[in-house]
């Protein structure tokens, strides 16, 4: 049970984020949203790599005891590499709307989604 | 517009170097700790963000041009594609780690269990460090300054 | 070489030629001519022979005289609006309702695949 | 001898390193001179298009090709599964990045007058070529999470292409849309993704394919996948973002989205195919799950060419109209995808003719994403041109430029009988694939579909009638035609279009068929990668 509790705290991130993004009026809060669906998913990878009582991943410094006896015993470090490139990407793809919400209230004078949009055309 | 006062300066003006250092020593030892070039520039990109809040966007982009910050971005690019092209050049794969066992620097491969003090391993990771290091120091310190800049301008225009 | 140009396309119950095609259109084009040679050739220009004829009413100037993008098809739209009523409301340019509709689909999907 | 085999031996990293190096390039170069900066993005893109074509050639010859990222084989000793980075390039793959480099070279060749007078011009050659880099990723590469970055970095860099009018409120706000839609799109895929690799402890699309059970979780995974996928490549319902974005971005920005979208359509096959290919006839299920995969795709299918056609109709703005018919070809695409899968499942017991009107139909859908590509690409150029000439797109204010712009004029009429599927052009072709094979998996969708591509031409026939015929409008009378090169790039599509029109069959042979059996072959695709050694 207690091992499930991060897969729960990740649907739980999910579903928040996306009702904030669905539910929120405010572009910053439906960027944050997105920020925390994918705090969600970099938690899901990072416990898809946890081992119980395992040691950090860095083959070299492992105790000598670990690397001969039980292999298996350190913790993933794909789902952290997976994890790393994530969050860069995800630091792209949050300056980038910041910068364009900044332009957005530039020019529309709000933030309200409900009034941003195109002409009809 | 305005900067902050004088008790924020001198504090920011004492911690910056050990920031500084600190983010340099990530980058350094990407290939031996956890770190790396991304973590080690982001702690970098954001002791100059620190700056930038004390002094004020104007104050440093007076010391430091934009289109300067977007060459050291694309070099930072241009040498980890590089170091991938030496790789092919010199290894006979792209990416491939031409510098380990053979190179001149890097070449060690140390036994399994060993401390974490030989600086001289890993073939061409530390290459790759240093480039994504330079590469995020520039963009991240390039996107808050532009940001930054571009709502100092509003606020001036009020 | 030439066997490969003039192959026709295999569709699984029939097949496709484009040059055949081709030559009709061709065929088809000379006939045209043909008949377009039969036309007066000794009509006056600048004359009431070469005016449009709009039932005896004077002709409008050229920037009305022109049948607009917003004109065309007014009646197929007019006749369907129930349906377009219901694809403008869909088209409407909230960001939230469109990530609303992705998520849509993914619940649908999953009672769908999930059943079986 | 040497050189040539070192080349094609490392041309599949090289396609995507060298538009990254000269995306990177491209801001110190730039300090120069504008012309050498544009010649220079020229050069390097036709040298990326120079290794197309010898990877192709070698890929259509010799069979799938595998590239291990840091030399060696594909498994080190002692392992299992695949642990480095690795492409894979198939037939599939060599159609997709063909189709690829041609958007992009067209582009690049548009782009030199049609921009010429915007700022902050090197920062665009550098993004589109990002974008460029990012969609040649996604079709290379054999590992899924390598998939997901190129996906992010397409989303990124398409969103800064889009807003390239920052000063225009209509762009920001089709870029906004689509960066959170796309983000959040991406992100369920990752999810999947992990889920993949938390079963199969694998990253690797063979290795995976290899082992997948089609457990709870791999529908999980299933509906994640192809629905992120399918909102990139905007089938409807989930093609919102997709009218807008086209419609406000510049036209040779509009270009390469089209390959991006297509690119999205790919990553969908490959998951269909690739990774669930062994599954999509598990009998251990009610029904096939090929059957409901069809089912579902064919539907969305066919809503999307509804609701692309009919909204195409009623909108009075060129660019708008011609992005909602980029709806309605993905449709198209769909339907045929969808009706090979339901071919696939009603042939099992004794009926192997629905698998052939499957297959043919699954050929049709492949063909149509090149004719797609290629018709809605010239449709945009030659809107762009309009733009250019007169500074509007609305169809209400245009009127009469046939005078003027006679060559426009013309490749625009090749367009308007392409995309609406009039005998002599390649639209045709394809279209008529998906007819016949159609109508014996179902004969309504068949019917649907020749009456909504019956509806495209109306649309288009309005297009024409309202901006290129009627008289001439004194507002419009110093219209004069556009720069050579705008010129050079609409010929050159409309030439390729027109000579795929008439000798469809080369390119049925030697592309499309080899696509096809790549993608219908999972056994081959998995054992060349994973028992290979």
């Amino acid at each position: 049970m207690i091992y499930n509790i991060p897969f729960i705290a990740v649907v739980a991130m999910i579903f928040i984020g996306l009702f904030a993004v669905l539910f929120k009026r405010n572009l910053v809060k439906i960027v944050i949203g997105i920020s925390i669906i994918e705090s969600g998913v970099n938690l899901f990878l990072i416990t898809l790599g946890y081992r119980e009582g395992g040691v950090a991943p860095i083959f070299t410094s492992a105790p000598s005891e670990v690397v001969k006896n039980a292999p298996g015993s350190m913790v993933l470090p794909v789902p952290q590499a997976l994890t790393l490139t994530s969050i860069v990407i995800g630091v792209a793809v949050l300056a980038l709307m910041l910068s364009l919400i900044m332009h957005i209230y530039e020019h529309y004078g709000t933030l309200d989604v409900r009034k941003i949009r195109g002409p009809e055309e | 517009m305005s900067q902050m006062s004088k008790i924020v300066r001198t504090q920011s003006n004492i911690i910056f170097p050990f920031i500084m250092i600190f983010g340099l020593y990530v980058i350094a030892h990407g290939h031996l700790t956890p770190g790396g070039g991304f973590q080690g520039g982001a702690v970098v990109a954001s002791g100059c963000i620190m700056l930038l809040v004390a002094y004020s966007s104007a104050w440093v982009l007076e010391k430091i041009k934009v289109s300067r910050l977007s060459v050291f971005e694309s070099l930072g690019a241009l040498g980890f594609i590089g170091v991938a092209f030496f790789g092919l050049i010199f290894g006979g794969w792209f990416f491939n780690n031409f510098l380990v066992r053979n190179g001149i620097l890097f070449n060690v491969v140390p036994e399994t269990g060993s401390t974490l003090s030989n600086f001289n391993t890993a073939g061409v990771l530390p290459l790759m460090n240093f480039a994504v290091g330079v590469k995020v120091i520039a963009g991240l310190f390039v996107i808050v300054l532009v940001m930054g800049y571009a709502s100092s301008l509003k606020e001036w225009k009020q | 070489m030439l066997d490969t140009f003039l192959k026709s396309l295999e569709t699984g119950s029939g097949f496709w030629n484009p040059l055949v095609l081709g030559l009709a259109i061709i065929i088809a084009l000379l006939l045209i001519y043909i008949i377009r040679g039969f036309g007066k050739k000794d009509y006056k220009t600048g004359t009431e022979q070469t005016k449009a004829f709009l039932s005896g009413n004077p002709e409008y100037s050229k920037d009305e005289m022109h049948v607009k993008g917003k004109n065309l098809y007014w009646g197929f739209t007019q006749a369907l609006k129930s349906v377009y009523n219901v694809l403008e409301k869909m088209h409407n340019g909230n960001t939230s309702d469109y990530v609303l509709w992705f998520v849509i689909i993914i619940g649908v999907l999953f009672i769908i695949i999930g059943v079986i | 001898m040497n050189w040539f085999e070192l080349i094609t031996l490392h041309s599949p990293p090289l396609i995507v390193a060298v538009p990254l190096l000269a995306a990177f390039l491209t801001p110190l170069v730039s300090k120069i001179n504008d012309t050498v900066r544009n010649l220079f993005v020229l050069i390097m893109l036709s040298i990326t298009g120079l290794l197309v074509l010898i990877l192709g050639y070698d890929v259509l010859t010799n069979g799938i090709r595998v590239y291990v990222f840091g030399g060696g084989a594909p498994l080190p000793s002692g392992m299992n599964i695949p642990v480095r980075i690795m492409f894979e390039i198939d037939s599939m793959t060599i159609f997709m990045v063909i189709i690829t480099i041609i958007l992009a070279l067209i582009s690049i060749l548009y782009s030199w007058s049609f921009m010429k007078d915007k700022d902050g011009l090197d920062k665009y050659y550098t993004i589109i070529l990002l974008l460029v880099t990012s969609i040649f990723g996604m079709e290379l590469t054999g590992d899924l999470f390598n998939f997901f970055v190129f996906l992010e970095i397409s989303c990124i860099t398409s969103c800064a292409l889009i807003a390239f009018y920052v000063n225009k409120k209509e762009s920001l706000d089709a870029a906004f849309k689509y960066i959170v839609i796309s983000s959040i799109g991406a992100l369920f895929i990752l999810f999947a993704i992990g889920l993949l690799y938390a079963q199969y402890n694998a990253l690797n699309m063979a290795t995976i394919a290899n082992a997948i059970q089609f457990t709870f979780f791999d529908k999980i995974v299933l509906v994640l996948l192809i629905t992120g996928l399918a909102m990139k490549s905007g089938l409807a319902p989930m093609h919102m973002w997709l009218p807008d974005a086209y419609s406000r971005s510049p036209a040779s920005v509009t270009f390469i989205l089209v390959g991006a979208t297509l690119a999205g359509l790919y990553g969908s096959l490959r998951v269909i195919f690739t990774i669930y290919g062994n599954q999509l006839l598990n009998t251990g299920f009610t029904f096939y799950p090929g059957l409901i995969i069809g089912i579902i795709v064919t539907a969305l299918g066919v809503l999307s060419i509804f609701i692309g056609v009919f909204m195409a109709l009623k909108r009075s703005d060129f660019k708008k109209m011609i992005a909602y018919t980029a709806v309605a070809e993905i449709g198209y695409m769909f339907l045929a995808i969808g009706s090979y899968l339901i071919g696939l499942a009603l042939s099992v017991p004794d009926n192997p003719q629905m698998l052939i009107a499957g297959t043919y139909a699954l050929k049709g859908g492949l063909f149509h994403i090149l004719n797609d590509a290629l018709d809605i690409g010239l449709l945009f150029l030659v809107a762009g041109a309009v733009y250019y000439a007169t500074k509007q797109t609305s169809l209400n204010s245009l009127g009469g430029l046939a005078r003027n712009m006679k060559y426009t004029t013309i490749f625009f009429l090749i367009g308007l009988l392409a995309v609406s599927g009039m005998p002599p052009m390649n639209g045709f072709a394809s279209k008529l694939l998906i007819y016949q094979s159609t109508y014996q998996i179902s004969p309504i969708l068949s019917i649907i579909a020749i009456i909504c591509s019956i509806m495209l031409l109306a649309v288009f026939v309005k297009v024409f009638q309202s901006i290129f015929l009627g008289p001439e409008i004194p507002s419009l009378k110093n219209v004069k035609e556009v720069p050579k090169s705008m010129l050079a790039a609409m010929a050159l599509v409309a030439c390729i279009i027109i000579f795929i029109g008439l000798f469809p069959n080369i390119i049925i042979d030697n592309l499309v068929t080899p696509a096809a059996e790549a993608l219908q072959n999972t056994t081959t695709y998995i054992s060349t990668i994973v028992g290979g050694t």
